[in-house]
């Protein structure tokens, strides 16, 4: 609850100091502390020291599984403001705002990592949504930035309309909101339809195919620096609220509506990793293989059991550490094209061997966050014992993503080039660093976050 | 010694060591100390997994050898190592690769050699993680990271189409592992009391339509590791595009590590649904020796040509393991080391002349027994054994190995047998063509072969452990005979 | 047939006639005409419903304001004269026919399940009233009363952002 | 009334709006069109929320049954405003750059 | 006595370390020492061991457990009995003769090489001595490949020239053809006997019935892998080419000691082939073959050596004859006496061509009987032992062996009348093409001709006195003799006597039999003698001959059955299912992903639109699965 308030609270904060501080580079250090404050409470609630109680009329349910995602999400918030401070002065002069906007969608985050009812789910996303559409435009000069602010906003409003026709219709169905309503073993058909319009809805927000079409350009067109945040923290929010949504409402019918997790998981993986391959900017490539990732979280969905669930969790952190990671190196250079990490490990050893770690990561190798994130999605499909083909599917794709994240490694290491590279300080450095230690450590212990679960 | 006070396991020791020595590698930026540092290191790896065999006693030094605390309590996972004499072969093979390789290729100037020394340390600790590991899960891991430093060095250091060849290499066994990781979640999920030890795998119960799919799963991932037909066309082009140092690691401990884990991994835990398939591997391994054979006699790259006939030889030993049989599988005990020693031989050999004479195809070579005494005899030696050759130590192991297949099937043997036959035919050819005959005056350093102390001491050394375990092979075969016990008493269910 | 009847009957015609003129209509301008239209209807729908306070706000809300703004942008970029044609001919057609399958598949689904026999309150009801809706509005939904003024915040923020003549832009 | 006609009304207004979405060129239009669907789903709201009320009344006539149904169209109603106002911004934003309000006039980002 | 045995081959292992190890190090003199007395000493320790035999008390000697494993216990074990004491003294023997011989031989070699030539000879020594005192058959197996590395490294020995490196490889390669036979019947005794070692092999053989499956299959293999090693139809045709080693080596290894192993082998397993009458029908079949076939190519032959070399063949063929009808004792006496005089033979060849300065074709030779006089009476000798001419030694074995053949099989018998007509005739072309007639040589090599050094001719002499001598171990009773040999292995073939019906032939019958052998000899040797001494053929044979000078065009044929159909297939494999088939179907599965990518790619069409309509189709296809599919 704290962390609901006080995101909205420090979003407001960003918008005045953005009145009285004309330091731009102010912002940043007042956007981390404002972040800091944020786990602060968010452990505090956590480990039931402090928390803002009063009655919420069952709106909101607070769980340990929505503190640990919220604090997934701030840690990644933050190393997200450390690495990429200096790219948000140089995308327009309102940095303050965009920090501030940054804020919002993190409210958004919460309340989506505790919503307990359809009108909540629905605030949430689109407060999550909102600043999104207005991010992706922030370039304002630039068409592409136009564009992808476009296009997000009329398919975002799009889907809001379907997944509110899907909620109407669970509301016909159960004459409430509350997300346990919905939750019978059989599937009456009005249930059936809103499940559906809900689940093309939060398809479209988590990009799985074939709801994804906007996800590419839009992560294209956009300022790389928020591209970075969309493609992590709103995606993996967007997940939480997938699996939470389908998990309170459709659990008990489960068997129901498998299939269709199905059939979008196998369709996500295939475009996501297929199309990715002959990417030749790193950017796009990193926006097709976010939709590939997707895919493999959708299993979670998909499996809905508890491996599925830890499995999300690991892979919220993992992935959303290794591409806010890979973003600040990729930010780092001038030209965005794969051709242009040539010959990186020569001239930026360090920088290089960042990356790698984080593509491994994304990869799935072993002592790495991302292998763990995919074992425990894959053992929770398996468990679930229904389409085992899908799995096979899902593995033979990673072996695919191989194929274009090693083609960055086999750049920057096999290749000779001379990138051009902006200057990066010490702190970007260490953060970087501490990223790459963290994928490390979660790679080898992830029971410190399935653990924190059922603390 | 009293099991209270052991403060760290063979295994661990076998493992940390060099992975720790191989970290601190990386930080060595003057090339010459990395260098030293790393031959250092090998040595007392060495001298470790020497030591370890006066500790064999299992009753007494329990706990010498045996290791496993809780990684993953959560999901059933310790990091559990065993010891045992499989384990103790292959690690003990680990351990004698690298000083080789080191001496071996100590003339050679690799460029950031820290690195490259670095990385071949890792890939020890790797090899040696996997030689050891009780848990699925940890075998895994380190099924997958000892493959990570092999391609970083292959396309690192490799010849001018590594990148392609180490990347089909790296893509074609990470798609077979994923397999196996599907594999292995799907037997976890069966077993027991949901862990990942090797026993509670033996007594996962699966069932037999998903078994025989499971099954392959396994196998697949194990096969393109191996690599036998039809698996294995990633191998002649890593072999080829690989740095000569790297080659000797992957064909003479990396491949080991497929059929290890046939023999620790499947095999036991799907004995039924080996037995159903038995047949179909078998065969599918013997048309893989002719094929390699027929194939290395038309090769005109040395690496190549090697590559194929270890193919030839891998499809053996896979044939003598699912012919299940203990004569059979003490074969590929012994032939496991001894392939190993010799086809690094084989390539310090090739290593030598590459450097020499600036060239590896056979047609470009010729007469150099007139200008390398020395080098024709190493080699001369390590081909002979490679045929198998009574009294060298290969001939032990398929001496052992097709009297097994013998007795699964008179027929497969004959034509299994035929390899000998194919064997001798490519072995003279190179032989004739690269060192008999009038010497090719075009060559590079025709006359003036360079032989580092190092390949001289390399060879010898392989030289004598080539005829020693070709001579009195009983220590060896004791070594392994726990191993084999315990996989028989579980096929025979006991 | 009661003058509820008719009254439904003749809203449903009004509403769904002006939505397919808002589509169908060449100039932007009467295509927002023809939608205040509808928002009309379906206030009507609202009073016949007893929900009288939805019904204002809707009309406020929407046909007021946001309809303003829209006629307003339109005005601003004088599209009044029908500018763009339909897009092209096989598209458009596909649109109506994956729309209608879309309707279809919705009512064949529904069209004899019990549910839809159950009646509906019409014209009286007092859950409608806006002392009701504030009562329950200010006491059990005060949370996303106050999420959705963030999201005005947030909105707000945006648009000005967006909205606004960049300095350097002018320079 | 039943709810099945309210029902197939709302379907039909959704469909039609969908329909606009799909055929029309001009954002804004398309944008409009949007805001119908909204209406629809309002509209469904409202009388699902009175047929509950109904039953609710039936069995006891103080319920208030129903009434959470109009408070999700309010809120709908301000998130759809909230919207707008952001839309309009980024369509006004595309019209000074491009001035043009045609949906396919923007596409750099493809393939 | 059992402490002496491992020392037998003991010294030749010794003797190859010394010499291959500090080749560059040792003079000439040096090695020759070493060399030929290791040889020495392991004769004489033979001698004190054949005594020992003699006295009755044959041992065998385990020194460690080779191979242990299970069921399987192979102990690495010697064997000395009646069998390999005799085979002890005649590798042992002869062998020191030619290491001497070599000594002067190949004096022309610089140091490191002819350490290397005796390097390898000790090494064969060891090797052959390991095959004939091994205990099992798998000691047996490691001697038997062991000469066959021996006999590559030899005959390959001068490795600058191709054809000569050609020769040992094809050598090697058929020699495993053979052993790929011995394998399998190694491997089908293990499973049926349980066991390799001789002893127990035999005596559970014993007990089964006649010709058997398995023995029937185990012999036949044995017998593949004797034809591979002893040069007998079909994989004879290396033995001809291996004459391009050293003279003194074709002498000891493909005429004296290696060729017989295959005697050995089966003389060994005697039990094995009693019990198999079918497999003996094939020996004999093919060893009467095999001669015959040889006999015909030799008369037409005009290099010195390969003359020499087909006689060789021929003269195995009669002895696997005389295995197949079941005369072991005669085959073995005639593996000793042929011994002695192929390699008198041999190294006389060897003196012709050392004073010829490696000339080889007969063609140009001729009245050698002035210039090399001892070479000449000691090949004389040589000549008329091996056609058979009483009293000297090949007379008798020969004639043990086709007696046999008669009281099988007449057609057998006359058959090997006409080869040993045959051999009279070649050999006497020989010897009077050579050193009859008047020299036909270049001048300056005539100006050169001069006899042998005595470490040459010494060995000629020896080896012409035993020879002569030899016969008279194996006088048989019809001569008033009282056959000491046989009754000498007596013990080695009791079994194999006990089981075949003792069939006697009346001495009437012998006698004829001798004359009419001994007779055509002698009339072939006057008319070849008389006919060559005058004007040797040395023009192109033409027609027939033609035929025989190429041997059949026997090589061409394997070339083209066998060798280039192998050869195209391989590249078949390599060219086509290799790079197009399989790693074809790899790259293809990268080459596909590659186009769907670019193909997937398309569907991202920019247009906002399309995306829309796509996701309605999408979510309608969802509906219609959810709602109606399930």
């Amino acid at each position: 609850m704290a962390a609901i308030i006080l995101a909205a609270i420090w979003g407001v904060v960003m918008m005045f100091s953005g009145l009285y501080i004309k330091n731009k580079a102010m912002a940043k250090y007042i956007a981390v502390t404002g972040i800091l404050v944020l786990l602060l409470v968010n452990a505090l609630e956590y480990y039931n020291i402090w928390r803002i109680d009063f009655d919420v009329r069952g709106l909101q349910k607070f769980t340990a599984f929505g503190t640990v995602f919220n604090t997934i999400a701030f840690g990644a918030t933050l190393l997200y403001f450390l690495l990429n401070g200096k790219e948000f002065e140089e995308v327009g002069k309102d940095v303050f705002d965009y920090y501030a906007l940054i804020f919002f969608s993190l409210c958004g985050v919460t309340l989506v990592s505790s919503f307990n009812s359809l009108l909540m789910l629905f605030l949430g996303i689109e407060l999550i949504s909102i600043p999104m559409y207005i991010l992706a435009g922030s370039d304002k000069r630039n068409l592409k930035s136009n564009e992808a602010s476009l296009k997000y906003f009329l398919m975002g409003a799009f889907s809001t309309g379907i997944m509110l026709m899907g909620i109407a219709f669970l509301y016909g169905a159960t004459g409430s909101f509350y997300v346990g309503a919905p939750n019978t073993p059989g599937m009456e058909p009005m249930v059936a339809i809103g499940m559906v319009f809900l689940l093309i809805a939060i398809a479209f927000k988590v990009s799985a195919a074939p709801f994804h079409f906007w996800t590419p350009d839009v992560y294209d067109g956009t300022p790389t620096v928020f591209t970075s945040y969309m493609a992590t923290v709103v995606k993996v929010a967007s997940f939480i609220g997938f699996l939470k949504l389908f998990d309170g409402a459709f659990g008990k019918s489960h068997g129901e509506w498998q299939l269709l997790v199905a059939i979008l998981t196998a369709a996500t993986l295939f475009i996501g990793n297929i199309t990715a391959v002959f990417q030749q900017s790193v950017k796009r490539m990193l926006a097709y293989s976010s939709i590939a990732q997707a895919g493999f979280m959708l299993l979670s969905v998909f499996s809905l059991n508890t491996f599925g669930r830890e499995g999300l969790i690991i892979y919220a952190a993992a992935y959303s550490i290794a591409s806010i990671g890979s973003f600040a190196v990729l930010i780092k250079l001038k030209d965005h094209s794969i051709e242009g990490f040539n010959g990186l490990a020569k001239s930026h050893p360090f920088l290089a061997l960042m990356n790698v770690v984080f593509l491994l990561s994304l990869t799935g190798i072993p002592a790495t966050a991302g292998f763990f994130a995919k074992y425990y999605v894959l053992m929770g499909a398996i468990k679930s014992g229904q389409h085992l083909w899908l799995v096979i599917f899902a593995v033979l794709m990673a072996a695919v993503s191989a194929y274009y994240y090693f083609r960055v490694i086999q750049a920057m290491y096999f290749k000779e080039g001379t990138p051009e590279v902006k200057p990066v300080s010490g702190a970007y450095k260490t953060t970087l660093w501490v990223a790459a230690v963290l994928i490390i450590l979660i790679g080898l212990f992830p029971s410190v976050l399935t653990k924190a679960l059922y603390a | 010694m009293d099991p209270k006070d052991v403060l760290i396991t063979f295994p661990e020791l076998l493992l940390w060591f060099p992975l720790i020595s191989g970290l601190i590698a990386f930080t060595l930026k003057n090339g010459n100390s990395a260098k030293n540092w790393a031959v250092t290191s090998s040595f007392i790896s060495l001298a470790i997994a020497v030591t370890s065999l006066f500790f064999m006693d299992s009753g007494k030094y329990f706990n010498l050898n045996n290791v496993s605390y809780y990684w993953m309590p959560s999901i059933g996972s310790s990091f559990a190592l065993k010891y045992d004499g499989m384990a103790r072969l292959l690690v003990m093979l680990n351990a004698v690769a690298f000083p080789l390789v080191f001496l071996s290729t100590y003339k050679q100037n690799y460029k950031n050699p820290n690195s490259f020394y670095g990385l071949m340390l890792l890939t020890q600790a790797g090899l040696a993680g996997v030689f050891c590991a009780m848990d699925a899960l940890v075998f895994y891991f380190f099924w997958e990271l000892a493959l990570i430093p092999v391609y970083f060095l292959s396309s690192i250091w490799g010849g001018e189409r590594r990148i392609q060849a180490t990347f089909k290499f790296f893509v074609y066994t990470f798609a077979g592992s994923l397999l196996l990781l599907v594999g292995i979640i799907y037997v976890y999920l069966r077993t027991p009391e949901q862990s990942f030890s090797l026993n509670a795998f033996m007594q996962a119960s699966i069932p037999a339509v998903q078994g025989k799919f499971i099954f392959w799963l396994f196998f697949i991932a194990f096969a393109i590791k191996m690599p036998i037909f039809p698996f294995h066309t990633w191998q002649p082009d890593a072999y080829e595009q690989s740095p000569t140092g790297v080659t000797m690691i992957l064909s003479g401990v990396m491949v080991k590590m497929g059929i290890y884990a046939v023999i620790r991994w499947l095999i036991p835990v799907f004995p039924a649904q080996t037995a159903a398939f038995a047949d179909l591997i078998i065969w599918l391994s013997v048309i893989g020796m002719l094929y390699a054979s027929f194939l290395a006699w038309q090769q005109n790259d040395l690496k190549r040509l090697i590559a194929y006939s270890s193919i030839a030889h891998i499809g053996l030993m896979c044939a003598a393991i699912f012919a299940r049989n203990e004569s059979g599988l003490d074969g590929v005990m012994v032939q496991m080391f001894n392939h190993g020693v010799n086809v690094i031989a084989l390539w310090i050999v090739v290593e030598l002349i590459e450097r020499n004479y600036g060239t590896r195809k056979i047609s470009e070579l010729g007469g150099l027994a007139a200008t390398a005494p020395t080098l024709t005899v190493f080699l001369v030696v390590a081909a002979l054994a490679n045929i198998a050759l009574p009294l060298t130590n290969a001939f032990i192991g398929e001496f052992l190995m097709f009297n097994g297949l013998f007795e699964y099937g008179k027929a497969v043997t004959a034509i299994a047998l035929v390899s000998i036959i194919l064997a001798a035919v490519y072995t003279l050819n190179m032989i004739q063509k690269v060192f008999y005959g009038e010497a090719n005056m075009s060559l590079a350093g025709v006359g003036a072969p360079v032989l580092g102390k190092g390949a001289i001491t390399a060879l010898a050394v392989i030289v004598v452990i080539i005829f020693a375990a070709g001579v009195y092979p009983r220590p060896m075969l004791e070594l392994t005979q726990d191993s084999v016990n315990l996989f028989f008493n579980k096929l025979k269910g006991l | 047939m009661s003058i509820t009847h008719l009254l439904f009957w003749f809203l449903t015609v009004l509403a769904l006639g002006s939505a397919l003129m808002v589509i169908f209509s060449k100039n932007p301008v009467h295509s927002i005409l023809w939608l205040i239209g509808t928002f009309f209807a379906i206030s009507g729908h609202y009073i016949l419903l007893n929900a009288q306070f939805l019904a204002i706000v809707n009309i406020i809300v929407y046909a007021g304001a946001i309809m303003v703004l829209f006629l307003f942008v339109v005005m601003l970029m004088n599209l009044n004269t029908s500018a763009i044609p339909v897009k092209n001919k096989w598209l458009g057609f596909a649109g109506v026919i994956s729309g209608g399958c879309l309707l279809l598949v919705l009512t064949a689904a529904l069209k004899d399940t019990a549910v839809m026999r159950n009646d509906v309150q019409m014209n009286t009801g007092d859950i409608g009233l806006i002392h009701n809706l504030g009562m329950v509005l200010f006491k059990d939904y005060v949370l996303p009363f106050e999420v959705s003024s963030v999201l005005f915040l947030s909105a707000m923020v945006g648009a000005m952002i967006i909205g606004k003549k960049d300095t350097n832009e002018t320079s | 009334m039943t709810i099945q006609h309210y029902i197939f009304l709302a379907v039909a207004l959704f469909s039609i709006g969908v329909i606009g979405v799909l055929t029309r060129r001009n954002i804004i239009i398309i944008f409009m069109c949007i805001e119908l669907m909204l209406n629809a789903v309002n509209l469904l709201l409202v009388a699902f929320s009175k047929m509950h009320s109904l039953a609710a009344t039936a069995a006891d006539a103080a319920s208030k049954a129903g009434t959470e149904g109009q408070i999700f169209v309010f809120f709908i109603m301000v998130v759809a405003a909230a919207e707008v106002s952001v839309g309009l911004a980024i369509i006004v934003m595309m019209y000074r750059n491009t001035h043009s309000v045609d949906v396919n006039f923007l596409n750099r980002l493809k393939h | 006595m059992s402490n002496l045995v491992y020392l037998v081959p003991l010294f030749p292992l010794i003797g190859f370390l010394i010499n291959g190890l500090a080749r560059n190090s040792l003079s000439k003199g040096m090695t020759s020492v070493i060399g030929s007395g290791v040889i020495l000493a392991s004769f004489v320790v033979s001698i004190l061991l054949f005594l020992q035999v003699k006295e009755g008390n044959a041992v065998t000697v385990t020194l460690f457990d080779f191979i242990n494993t299970g069921k399987l216990s192979i102990p690495f074990s010697f064997q000395v009995d009646q069998l390999s004491s005799i085979f002890l003294l005649v590798i042992t023997g002869v062998g020191f003769l030619i290491h001497l011989y070599s000594t002067a031989y190949m004096h022309e070699e610089s140091n490191a090489h002819f350490a290397r030539y005796f390097a390898y000879l000790n090494l064969f020594v060891f090797s052959m001595l390991l095959l004939v005192m091994g205990g099992n058959y798998l000691i047996m197996f490691i001697g038997w490949e062991g000469v066959g590395l021996c006999s590559y490294l030899l005959i390959g020995y001068w490795f600058k020239n191709n054809d000569y490196s050609n020769a040992a490889k094809k050598a090697f390669i058929m020699n495993r053809i053979g052993d790929f036979g011995f394998l399998l019947a190694l491997f089908w005794m293990i499973q049926h006997f349980g066991s390799l070692t001789f002893g127990e092999v035999f005596a559970r053989a014993d007990g089964m019935n006649m010709n058997d499956t398995v023995l029937v299959g185990i012999t036949l293999l044995l017998f593949l892998g004797a034809t591979g090693k002893s040069a007998q139809i079909p994989l004879y045709t290396w033995l001809p080419d291996a004459m391009a080693g050293p003279t003194p080596v074709s002498a000891l290894i493909h005429a004296a000691t290696m060729v017989t192993a295959g005697i050995y082998m089966i003389a060994r397993s005697n039990i094995l082939y009693t019990l198999a009458p079918v497999t003996q029908g094939v020996v004999a079949v093919i060893g009467l073959a095999t001669a015959i076939l040889a006999a015909t190519i030799a008369l037409k032959q005009n290099d010195i050596k390969k003359v020499l070399a087909y006689s060789t063949v021929s003269q195995l063929g009669y002895m696997f004859l005389g295995l197949g009808v079941g005369a072991y004792t005669g085959a073995v006496f005639h593996v000793m006496t042929h011994a002695f005089f192929k390699a008198l033979l041999f190294l006389g060849a060897g003196s012709v061509i050392h004073a010829m300065h490696h000339e080889q074709d007969i063609r140009n030779m001729g009245g050698l009987k002035k210039h090399l006089p001892v070479t000449h009476w000691t090949f004389l000798i040589g000549c008329i032992a091996i056609a058979g001419i009483p009293p000297l030694s090949g007379f008798f074995s020969k004639d043990e062996i086709l007696a046999a053949a008669f009281s099988a099989n007449v057609v057998y018998w006359v058959i090997g009348v006409l080869g040993a007509v045959m051999t009279a005739f070649y050999m006497f072309r020989l010897y009077a093409t050579t050193f009859l007639g008047k020299f036909r040589g270049t001048h300056e090599q005539e100006h050169h001709l001069h006899e042998s050094p005595a470490a040459m001719t010494w060995p000629l002499i020896i080896l012409a006195v035993l020879s002569v001598v030899a016969g008279f171990v194996g006088i048989p009773a019809v001569l008033g003799g009282s056959h000491e040999l046989q009754q000498f292995l007596a013990p080695v073939f009791a079994g194999s006597v006990k089981l075949q019906e003792a069939h006697h032939l009346d001495h009437a019958t012998e006698y004829i039999l001798m004359g009419a052998s001994v007779g055509a000899a002698a009339l072939a040797i006057l008319y070849a003698v008389s006919r060559f001494s005058k004007k040797p053929d040395l023009e192109e044979a033409s027609g027939f001959g033609k035929l025989l000078q190429n041997k059949w065009y026997v090589d061409e044929l394997y070339d083209a059955v066998i060798v280039k159909p192998l050869r195209g297939m391989s590249a078949f494999l390599n060219n086509v299912v290799e790079k197009l088939g399989i790693d074809g179907a790899v790259n293809g599965v990268g080459k596909l992903v590659h186009y769907g990518a670019r193909q997937l790619r398309l569907l991202q069409s920019g247009q906002v639109g399309i995306y829309l309509l796509m996701m309605v189709i999408a979510a309608f296809v969802l509906f219609i699965i959810q709602l109606f599919v399930k």
